[in-house]
């Protein structure tokens, strides 16, 4: 699909917001959480009625709140994002060794974190387009992927130019090996099992084939669920 | 909403099976969970690996557990204490065995368990019979040995005061192994002499984050080994006659 | 009488030298200590490699110190941040090396320095190009790469409140890398923006207890690193003309 | 030397509390401390005046007290010894496993150990005696070795059945290996150097030949330093 397709499209399926609540009805009641800059981000707006999450951000800090009115807040006060955010009653504050041991020890249930690439054995590209003028910057991505229960990936369906993001095999350097569970796109929700990808929800309007079409390895309909379903 | 309190000591050790690893916090009696162990007798699983710096002393807490003939092993640093008179006797009948580990290797095995580090090197124990048999490697010049994170299927600890979220803070010297202990539990018991609103801890101050709690039990007025000790007592109290 | 206090920024950097590896604290903005950075600029030093999360913004702070070329290798985990455009040059010129390290992998092999593990395993990065080259080993099952301990020989960090025994405590999120940091130091300097007497800390709220600490000065209302960068300032300050 | 020569002697040489006093003086101001169970706790009685010394404990103290009055105290607030003690203005607490990160770190400057042996290459054995019916107990004594930047042992020069503790070889259990830099006895101060055991003081009283009988490995009287002296 060509970049003028791409451009020529109405806009279908789920915005950002949408997709970002999507994935917070997913997310068991008590779970704690790490949300990764981007989308992730939108997704603390979105707690769903009768359920509490427990964010955590890797700068050291868990029971972070939502961010403080434009102007306002503390400088440091931060997220994992360097922007400003507030504190909960409940709150605890660390340090990074702490914090990374909450991560690497398994105590995290769920990162949600944004991807340039995600294979259909579930490895992830996130940190670096390999370019030779790109300053490699991986911050704790490679840290929450080896650690954290279960990572969810949300992230539009193709790329700006139209290129899928979902694929056989990741070209772009490697987060993790084998690691995510489930992604959301602006088309669809989409598990990663034993067998690749398996379609689990359409967005509004999208139909299998047009997700299909956009996914750069195969993907398994609704009706042909594998006994083995989800990884993990 | 999250809550973890729970009513009893009883319901806190849910779960517990025949064969599991108990770390249990505290240093001598500072920092023991004595009414959890006493609720752990009541419970009877048996066939326990237990992880503590000690073995107790007297004839209640840990040395109470040890008496009753729940515990297959111990791991600890030292278990020769005054007043430690059980665990001899059950060492030398070969009913519990001993695994002798320094006390700062014991710690930083615990820690390393709840931190995601499968093994780490240490200069600790080299050149010593507790290094036996370990894997060696040098590294700028200096030996060390190869020792291996520890992790439990419960970690029973206490605090000074506790929240919903499980957020705990503690009482001088009984911190100890509580905070490494909460880290490396897959389900960690805290019982605390205090239970607050979420929000009375300031968040500057709390030792151990929730998110290491499974459970919280609220038990006011904790006792003191060492006042049971010299009060005779046993545990399971002996009836009457 | 043990005072760790010292008079000036200048003074708590004495005996930085030419080629020595220098911890610097904080995440972003939150807990870099601004002024001990600017007279370190003013010191001269040079060759330095510096350990820090980041490589900081505008042209004040730690990219006031990379901008007047006196790093020669950053060991970071996110050198990439809005407004860092200094390292950039730098490093594309080849003038500035980069030690890319996963944060999580930065903080433990910080912490490890500081508590005298020389190297451990860790699941962090297995797979990827940041793991090429390392040794790896499978432990029950699973693969791990192992990751050496870092120490420097000077760690900078900012704290809130400290006293003249070194005890320090932090602000919120500008705690992040300064405790550990502040282990793995051979000379810890801290600014704090409280100095108070000896006792007025809680026993039970330290963070970094003063035996990781060797200077303390006081500044007493540290510049924040936004604040500067939004007025487009540098260091040293521009001579009006 | 019997036992009954042993008994049969007069008391000369130092006192328990002139042995821990003599330590004492051997202290630099501002150092960080931990002391041992037994003679080593009396240390702390005798600080040089002018100077100001931390004490450290490793269940998790650092600027411990004085003992409090026989009945008081907490149970709460004890040191190595599970003994009741005090906290002064400036100390804090902390976990275990930040207690031996200060001390396997590196960061005390000074830990005072009991003996049962000490060899001439500055070997220490000091938690077992070997025996089948012991129950071998470490505690954190082989931590303590291996991390603090120097160690110190005051001891009888004798056991009670008046065989040398100063040896060739240690025999029992080892603690760690060429770890020991100084030696308080009852009759003497004692330097572990490169060439092995070197008087730097006799107690009051006695006499080289004394000491020398005494001690089951050479030893260097004053005027035989080496050139290459201090070991560490």
């Amino acid at each position: 699909m060509s970049a003028e397709q791409q451009n020529a499209e109405p806009q279908i399926g789920w915005t950002r917001e949408q997709m970002a609540q999507r994935v917070a009805v997913d997310i068991a009641d008590g779970s704690y959480v790490n949300l990764g800059i981007g989308i992730p981000e939108l997704i603390a707006r979105y707690v769903p009625e009768g359920r509490e999450f427990i964010y955590h951000t890797e700068n050291g800090l868990l029971g972070m709140g939502p961010s403080p009115a434009e102007g306002e807040g503390e400088p440091e006060l931060i997220n994992a994002g360097k922007r400003r955010v507030t504190a909960l009653p409940g709150a605890s504050y660390f340090h990074h060794a702490d914090s990374f041991s909450m991560i690497r020890g398994g105590h995290l249930d769920l990162c949600v974190l944004g991807a340039l690439q995600v294979a259909n054995n579930g490895d992830l590209a996130n940190w670096s387009t390999g370019g030779p003028e790109a300053i490699p910057a991986v911050g704790g991505a490679m840290d929450l992927v080896a650690g954290v229960k279960a990572i969810y990936v949300v992230t539009q369906h193709c790329t700006k130019t139209g290129e899928p993001k979902l694929v056989e095999h990741c070209t772009f350097p490697l987060t993790g090996l084998g690691i995510v569970n489930r992604i959301y796109t602006d088309l669809a929700v989409i598990e990663v099992t034993s067998e690749g990808f398996q379609l689990v929800e359409l967005a509004p309007g999208v139909d299998f084939e047009y997700v299909k079409e956009r996914t750069g390895a195969p993907l398994l309909s609704m009706s042909e669920s594998p006994t083995n379903a989800t990884r993990a | 909403m999250i809550d973890k309190r729970v009513a009893s000591c009883a319901q806190a050790l849910e779960g517990v099976f025949d064969g599991a690893t108990v770390m249990i916090g505290g240093f001598g009696e500072a920092g023991s969970p004595i009414e959890l162990i006493h609720a752990l007798i009541d419970q009877g699983s048996t066939d326990l690996t237990v992880v503590n710096n000690n073995t107790g002393s007297g004839e209640v807490g840990l040395a109470a557990l040890i008496q009753a003939g729940r515990v297959a092993k111990m791991i600890c640093s030292y278990p020769r204490t005054t007043n430690s008179t059980v665990f001899p006797k059950l060492y030398h009948s070969g009913k519990t065995k001993l695994e002798l580990v320094p006390q700062g290797t014991l710690a930083e095995r615990i820690r390393a368990g709840g931190a995601g580090i499968p093994a780490f090197y240490t200069p600790t124990s080299v050149g010593t019979p507790l290094a036996e048999g370990k894997e060696h490697r040098t590294i700028d010049g200096r030996e060390y040995v190869l020792e291996y994170g520890l992790r439990a299927d419960f970690a029973l600890i206490k605090g000074l005061q506790a929240d919903r979220y499980g957020n705990v803070i503690y009482n001088k010297t009984a911190r100890n192994f509580a905070p490494i202990m909460a880290m490396a539990g897959k389900v960690t018991v805290v019982q605390a002499a205090q239970v607050v609103d979420a929000g009375e801890m300031d968040p500057e101050t709390v030792v151990t984050p929730g998110i290491f709690v499974n459970r919280v039990v609220h038990v006011a007025n904790p006792a003191h080994e060492s006042e049971l000790v010299a009060k005779g007592l046993s545990y399971p109290p002996t009836e009457p006659s």
